[in-house]
């Protein structure tokens, strides 16, 4: 239960959610990695508030407006996920190349 | 004094106003718009004269401030780098202001037959107008630089839109290679600036800059002002702007704003680094014969009107890149007469080509002839512009080009007296191409396509005298002029020939 | 100085306003009124110039040359400054009068030519420009004001021979005449600015000086090749002589210049503009003097052009190129007159006999040659055709014109009596006197050529049965009466003048002068021989009318005939210079290269940038997770940077 | 190092496992469903976590906003957009075995920088228990060390937030896409 343990864990669990970002071929996938990666901030930064800081309520204050922003971030992404479906009929983010430029 | 100062600043603020008001004209009323802009640049032309006038007598009594500059004055822009709006005027900037006055008259007037969007146009044309008169004025690199931008930049517009021919790659070649000028030229300011740390011109020329410094900046500034003025690898952005120019615009460049060209290499390039100046200059020098002799030779064979003129533009801009090559006080006297000279030439040139190509719609010159018995005037003034352009004397292009013969050759080596002799010899190539073009346009019979052709009307008339008139009295009485440039070429070659 | 002369510029300042004032307002309005003002201006210079030459005849040994006004014009540097002003001496003082006498008659003549023509006006008024630049030039104090007028001639030549300008021909000539002549003149400016830069003035009467001269003659090496100075720039002003006088290179512009109205070749290319040349040697005689070098090139290009251009008179059919060529070869005789004025044996003297006997030429040569042209004039208006062969027998039609192209051709021919054979006679005792004499034997030989073809055109125009176009022959009076005027001097002239040129004249500035014995007896028989021979064979060949026996001459010569017919093909070789080689070798490849190379090197490089762009932009290609590994990639990168840089 | 384990140690083993094995799941399985159900387990572990290091509030609230609002959302996100019977989209094997190697080495090199932040004797400085109350009072804190204007920010942006969702999401009954709802 060292801090090195903790930040060993955030920093994998961290890159297994890039890593999910980086392939999931389906958009909620991707959102769903991006929860990873902040669960995995979230944890390094209770892990230092718990092990170093010296005032540790920052830390869990910081955490949590994290998570308030997170469920924001989350509302608004599937609900644009939910129009480009109601738009395109798929899912499949290779083919959403609304982005590219002709 | 103060008047005066004044009113130099109101030589570039008057454009700006004009081109303010022209916004508010409606569109329509076409005629209204272009009687306005020729009132605006008529006040222009006759303010610069009255200024031109007082600078005389001020020379004569000798109030030129210490370093030649007359009306000057200052004001504090942005302390912090120590920028300030300073200006004020010498001999050759007052001439090259009467220049531009009456070519911009001649070009508002020549440009009376424009039918599209003549609003923009003139904003724009006003705006250019501005930005070149704040170039003469300004002695402070900082606002000469931003002058200078004013004028260059519109051009694309002027060519882009209301160009004929290839105008989008034209008006794009111009503006790419002029702005890439204006970087070098950008490069050498701040380099002079962090060297002397200011802007005034003046205080850089009495601080002796390093040598390394001035062995790059010399290039770096020569190089972007040459851009403008046709230097030799560099001049192929004249012949495609200009062929595709309307009639206005191409007058107002070539007549003025190459001038610039010229104008900054002496004021910015040669005064401030004159060690680097005298090492490069044997560089500048093959360059510039190339210039003449190239541009002259490849005038012959064009089959376009504009394209000749063009050509022959780069070539008589060469004789002005040449003169300071040659490094001789006459030298420096005959290049300021030769871009004076050349600016009227070139307006009235242009301004005809422009009324020819607006009656036969065509530039080839061989399908065009025997033009002289439909249009008389037009054709005894293209071929007064002709002789003038191949150094009649009598004409000014002759008192320009002796002048800068007889000061390149006082320059000793042996180099400069082959350039000085391959000049001299390019003025018979000069007559060829003029005589090809003015023969195959007006003589020989009458082409029947062009029976119906009706000669110059009166609006039209009028700025082909006014500049024809220019061109005699500087041709037969040089006398003032020489003595305003001789005034204010002394302290610029003291500065250099050090 | 007496008041006569500081009014000399009015003789100047008349034929401006003339010009002026016809080709601006006048002479649209109504061309008699522009033919009045420009004949009257004329003929008031004349009077006033021929007043200026009794005065200063009169007073001549006291003063030797004038400036009777002169004010700065172009100031170059402090001690260089080109000045405009009228310096009158006896050279400059006899071409006003020539130039003005001669300008009058043509104005008269050219009323009777230009009847019926549309653009009379403009003719009037280039015309006085012609005038004005030829008097400016002739009165000129320095290098820089003959150059400037100079030019103008030039200008005032090229409109003048292309007057008709809807004649492709005429314009081809006109164009020509200009070019060649401004080839030279460009050598000229360069001989100016060389004298101008080394004795630091432009005035004559400082150049035509012995420190002048001292100070110019070093040699100075010039890269690989040694020179000497005073030649240098005494051929290079030559050569702007050698251009307008037509010597031999650069005659071809002569001949095409006939292209022009009549009146034109006649004051222009035979009396004033192309005796420019010769003005210009005797000038700047004193200097030339001092170097050898020049003296020879200057009497071996006039001797070659003397006999190459007899021998070619002698095949023309068209009247006026056969009077051009005669121009060519009396030209040449001038020229060469001026040339052998140093004695073979090269030893210092001047013999001043060969430029009076050469100015005394140009006098004399001045008035028969414009009288033939004018004849010609009104024979081609008589029967619309230059070919002489189509004329024939005008005696009766056209007598007094007969009568006085006879004493013409005589004169011309030196036929004793005659001013011809005076000012010849002269030219040719010089150039014996100071050992030339291949130049002088030559000189005899065109001589009798000289006589021959003028007797054959005039047997041809004159003599032989009436042709059909002939018929309707007249003579027009306004066209008659300067022809017949102008036959007085060509008879009387030559003695009264021979006094005057032989004792007064001397070039500007003092010469070393060696005094040579006055004449030798045998010369004058010798030469009037060959005159006279060359009369008889010419009226042998065609004084009957039946040409038989001179077209089987010219069989017999076969193709050397038609060489010389067609001037030996050296305006085909010009022109083959020209347009091949100079247009198509030299103009062409740089408009590709300038086109292809130059351009094309800024088009590359704005393809190239295009390119980068395309390869950045084939980068956004809408995968969003690409979007996201670059940006990680990039986060990196920027991590190492810091390492490495830190 | 066998005997040295204490329980919170033990715990802190089983926890991380479950997360880093939920984790996996959720990136590589292929059912939708079945990444958001290991999802919530994930999630559900670092509460855990977050109590074994003293934060209940943040685990509270972890459960509470995490589990119970955006995966449920993301639930029913999938109910609505995936038509049932419809493949599963596998990744190509290139991109997941090339995102794979390069997101190890990356992971192992971000590890590599631990060991410089570990301090160990100071490390051991078992933070106070951050209590609700106590962070319910740095929240609402007006003093300089308080957090007020962040959580007055936090809950304009939630606002926002809110209503933005609602406004994307809304199906404007534009007549242009009518057809495309309908079917």
């Amino acid at each position: 239960m060292t801090l090195s343990n903790c930040l060993i864990l955030a920093c994998m669990l961290f890159f297994v959610g890039i890593y999910g970002v980086m392939t999931r071929r389906n958009l909620i996938g991707v959102l769903m990695s991006v929860e990873l990666m902040l669960n995995a901030a979230n944890i390094n930064f209770i892990a230092f508030a718990y092990f170093k800081a010296a005032d540790s309520v920052a830390g869990s204050i910081f955490v949590i407006m994290i998570i308030s922003v997170a469920a924001c971030e989350m509302a608004v992404g599937l609900a644009i996920i939910v129009t480009m479906y109601r738009k395109h009929k798929e899912m499949d983010i290779s083919r959403l190349g609304g982005l590219q430029d002709e | 004094m103060m008047a005066e100062s004044t009113l130099l600043t109101a030589t570039w603020v008057i454009p700006f106003l004009i081109a303010l008001f022209t916004i508010f004209i409606p569109k329509e009323n076409d005629s209204s718009i272009k009687r306005f802009n020729l009132i605006g640049s008529g006040i222009n032309l006759s303010l610069v004269i009255y200024l031109t006038v007082r600078f005389v007598n001020a020379m004569h009594a000798g109030l030129g401030d210490a370093n030649g500059l007359y009306f000057a004055k200052k004001v504090p822009w942005f302390g912090k780098l120590n920028i300030e709006y300073n200006i004020g005027v010498d001999g050759i900037s007052i001439l090259m202001m009467l220049l531009t006055g009456i070519v911009v008259f001649c070009g508002v007037l020549a440009s009376w037959g424009l039918k599209d969007q003549t609003k923009e146009f003139f904003i724009m044309l006003n705006i250019l107008v501005a930005g070149v008169f704040g170039v003469f004025i300004s002695f402070d690199l900082f606002t000469f630089f931003l002058f200078y931008e004013v004028a260059v930049l519109p051009m694309y517009l002027l060519i882009g839109l209301w160009g004929t021919g290839k105008k989008e790659y034209a008006a794009m070649k111009l503006t790419l290679m002029l702005v890439g000028g204006s970087a070098l030229i950008l490069a050498g300011i701040l380099g002079l600036y962090f060297e002397a740390n200011s802007f005034d011109i003046m205080v850089i020329a009495q601080t002796n800059l390093p040598e390394s410094f001035q062995y790059w900046a010399f290039p770096a500034l020569f190089l972007g002002f040459g851009i403008l003025g046709a230097l030799f690898p560099f001049h192929t952005w004249s012949p495609d702007g200009h062929a595709s120019a309307p009639t206005a615009v191409s007058m107002l460049h070539a007549g003025v704003l190459m001038k610039l060209g010229g104008y900054g290499c002496l004021r910015v390039a040669i005064f401030l680094c004159p060690e680097g100046c005298n090492e490069w200059m044997s560089v500048f020098l093959i360059l510039t014969t190339i210039n003449i002799c190239y541009g002259a030779f490849a005038a012959i064979k064009q089959t376009d009107l504009k394209y000749v003129t063009a050509y022959s533009s780069v070539s008589h801009c060469g004789f002005v890149l040449f003169a300071f090559a040659a490094m001789t006080q006459t030298a420096f006297q005959g290049a300021v007469l030769q871009m004076i000279s050349h600016g009227l030439m070139t307006a009235l040139f242009f301004c005809l080509i422009g009324m020819i190509y607006g009656r036969t719609h065509t530039r080839i010159m061989g399908d065009m002839g025997g033009l002289m018995q439909r249009i008389p005037f037009l054709g005894v003034a293209f071929i007064i512009a002709g002789l003038a352009s191949l150094g009649l004397p009598g004409l000014s292009g002759f008192v320009a080009e002796v002048t800068i013969f007889v000061g390149a050759f006082e320059n000793g080596n042996i180099v400069n007296r082959v350039c000085t002799v391959l000049a001299i010899l390019s003025i018979v190539v000069t007559a060829v191409y003029v005589l090809r073009a003015a023969n195959q346009m007006l003589m020989g019979p009458l082409n029947p396509e062009f029976e119906k052709l009706e000669d110059a009307t009166y609006i039209e008339k009028i700025p082909v005298i006014i500049l024809l008139f220019c061109l005699f009295a500087f041709g037969i009485s040089p006398g003032w002029i020489i003595e305003i440039v001789n005034h204010s070429i002394e302290p610029i070659f003291k500065a250099v020939g050090r | 100085m007496s008041d006569v002369y500081s009014y000399s510029w009015l003789i100047l300042v008349a034929p401006f306003i003339a010009f002026l004032v016809n080709s601006l307002w006048l002479g649209k309005k109504n061309w008699k009124a522009a033919a009045g003002l420009s004949t009257f201006a004329m003929a008031g210079s004349a009077v006033y110039s021929i007043k200026i030459a009794f005065d200063f005849f009169t007073q001549l040994p006291a003063q030797k040359h004038i400036i009777a006004w002169q004010y700065n014009w172009l100031e170059f540097n402090d001690t260089l400054t080109a000045k405009i002003g009228c310096l009158l001496d006896p050279i400059s003082v006899m071409m006003l009068v020539v130039i003005t006498v001669i300008a009058t008659m043509v104005n008269i003549y050219s009323i009777g030519y230009m009847k019926d023509d549309p653009s009379a006006g403009r003719f009037f008024g280039t015309l006085s420009l012609f005038c004005f630049s030829m008097l400016g030039l002739v009165v000129a104090t320095n290098l820089i004001q003959i150059y400037v007028f100079w030019e103008l001639v030039g200008v005032s030549s090229y409109l003048l021979i292309g007057f008709w300008y809807t004649k492709p021909s005429a314009v081809a000539a006109s164009k020509k005449a200009f070019i060649v002549t401004r080839f030279a003149d460009a050598f000229f400016l360069l001989g100016i600015i060389i004298t101008g830069y080394v004795l630091k003035t432009f005035d004559f009467i400082d150049i035509n000086s012995l420190q002048a001269a001292d100070s110019m003659n070093h040699i100075v090496s010039v890269g690989f090749l040694t020179v000497n100075v005073l030649t240098v720039s005494t051929i290079l002003i030559f050569i702007g002589g050698w251009g307008k006088s037509a010597m031999f290179p650069l005659h071809i512009w002569l001949p095409d210049a006939m292209e022009g109205p009549t009146p034109v070749s006649s004051i222009i290319h035979s009396a004033t503009m192309v005796v420019a040349g010769i003005f210009l040697t005797a000038r700047l005689f004193t200097i030339f003097s001092f170097s050898f070098v020049t003296l020879d090139i200057i009497a071996a290009v006039g001797c070659f052009t003397a006999l190459f251009a007899a021998v070619i008179a002698c095949t023309q059919s068209d009247i006026k190129r056969i009077l051009a060529f005669s121009t060519l070869s009396q030209l040449g005789y001038m020229m060469f007159s001026l040339g052998v004025t140093h004695d073979i044996s090269g030893d210092e003297g001047i013999n001043i006999l060969g430029f009076q006997a050469s100015m005394f030429h140009v006098f004399t040569h001045a008035f028969f040659k414009c009288m033939l042209f004018l004849m010609a004039g009104a024979v081609i208006h008589a029967v619309h055709t230059n070919d002489i062969w189509k004329m024939g027998g005008l005696r009766k039609k056209m007598p007094f014109t007969y009568w006085s192209t006879l004493a013409a051709c005589l004169a011309i021919g030196g036929i004793p009596p005659l001013s011809g054979f005076w000012s010849k006679d002269e030219i040719l005792l010089a150039s014996f006197l100071s050992g030339h004499n291949i130049i002088g034997s030559i000189g005899l030989i065109v001589g009798g050529l000289t006589a021959f073809y003028m007797f054959r055109l005039f047997f041809v125009t004159f003599h032989g049965e009436l042709k059909e176009s002939g018929q309707h022959a007249h003579e027009d009076k306004w066209m008659t009466t300067p022809i017949v005027l102008l036959a007085i001097p060509t008879i009387g002239i030559g003695w009264i003048a021979k006094s005057y040129f032989l004792g007064s004249f001397t070039p500007l500035g003092h010469i070393a002068q060696i005094e040579s014995p006055h004449h030798l007896t045998w010369l004058p028989i010798v030469a009037s021989i060959m005159g006279v021979s060359g009369l008889i064979i010419a009226w042998v060949l065609y004084g009957k009318g039946n040409y038989k026996t001179a077209t089987a001459l010219s069989e017999k010569f076969g193709k050397s005939y038609t060489v010389i017919k067609n001037k030996f093909y050296i305006d085909e070789i010009y022109l083959h210079i020209t347009h091949k080689i100079i247009f198509d070798k030299v103009a062409a490849p740089i408009k590709w290269f300038d086109s292809n190379i130059v351009d094309g090197f800024m088009n590359f490089v704005g393809w190239v940038l295009h390119l980068f762009g395309k390869l950045v932009r084939f980068s956004q290609n809408g995968q969003i997770q690409l979007y996201i590994g670059t940006m990680f990639l990039g986060f990196f990168l920027i991590y190492f940077i810091y390492k490495v840089a830190a | 190092m066998l005997s040295s384990i204490t329980i919170q140690d033990l715990f802190f083993f089983v926890l991380s496992s479950v997360i880093i094995f939920g984790a996996i799941m959720v990136v590589s399985s292929k059912n939708l469903i079945h990444s958001a159900i290991n999802l919530i387990l994930c999630l559900f572990s670092t509460a855990g976590l977050f109590i074994l290091l003293n934060a209940e509030f943040v685990a509270i609230a972890q459960v509470m906003v995490y589990i119970g609002g955006v995966v449920v959302f993301m639930l029913f996100t999938i109910f609505l957009t995936t038509r049932l019977g419809e493949e599963h989209l596998e990744p190509l094997f290139k991109n997941k075995f090339f995102n794979g190697t390069i997101l190890v080495m990356a992971a192992c090199w971000v590890a590599s920088f631990i060991p410089s932040v570990i301090d160990p004797e100071r490390d051991q400085t078992f933070a106070q228990n951050a209590s609700l109350t106590e962070v319910g009072a740095r929240f609402l804190d007006l003093r300089e060390s308080g957090f007020i204007v962040p959580f007055e920010v936090i809950s304009v942006l939630i606002l926002v937030a809110m209503i933005g969702a609602i406004a994307i999401a809304k199906n404007d009954n534009d007549p242009k896409n009518k057809d495309e709802v309908s079917n």
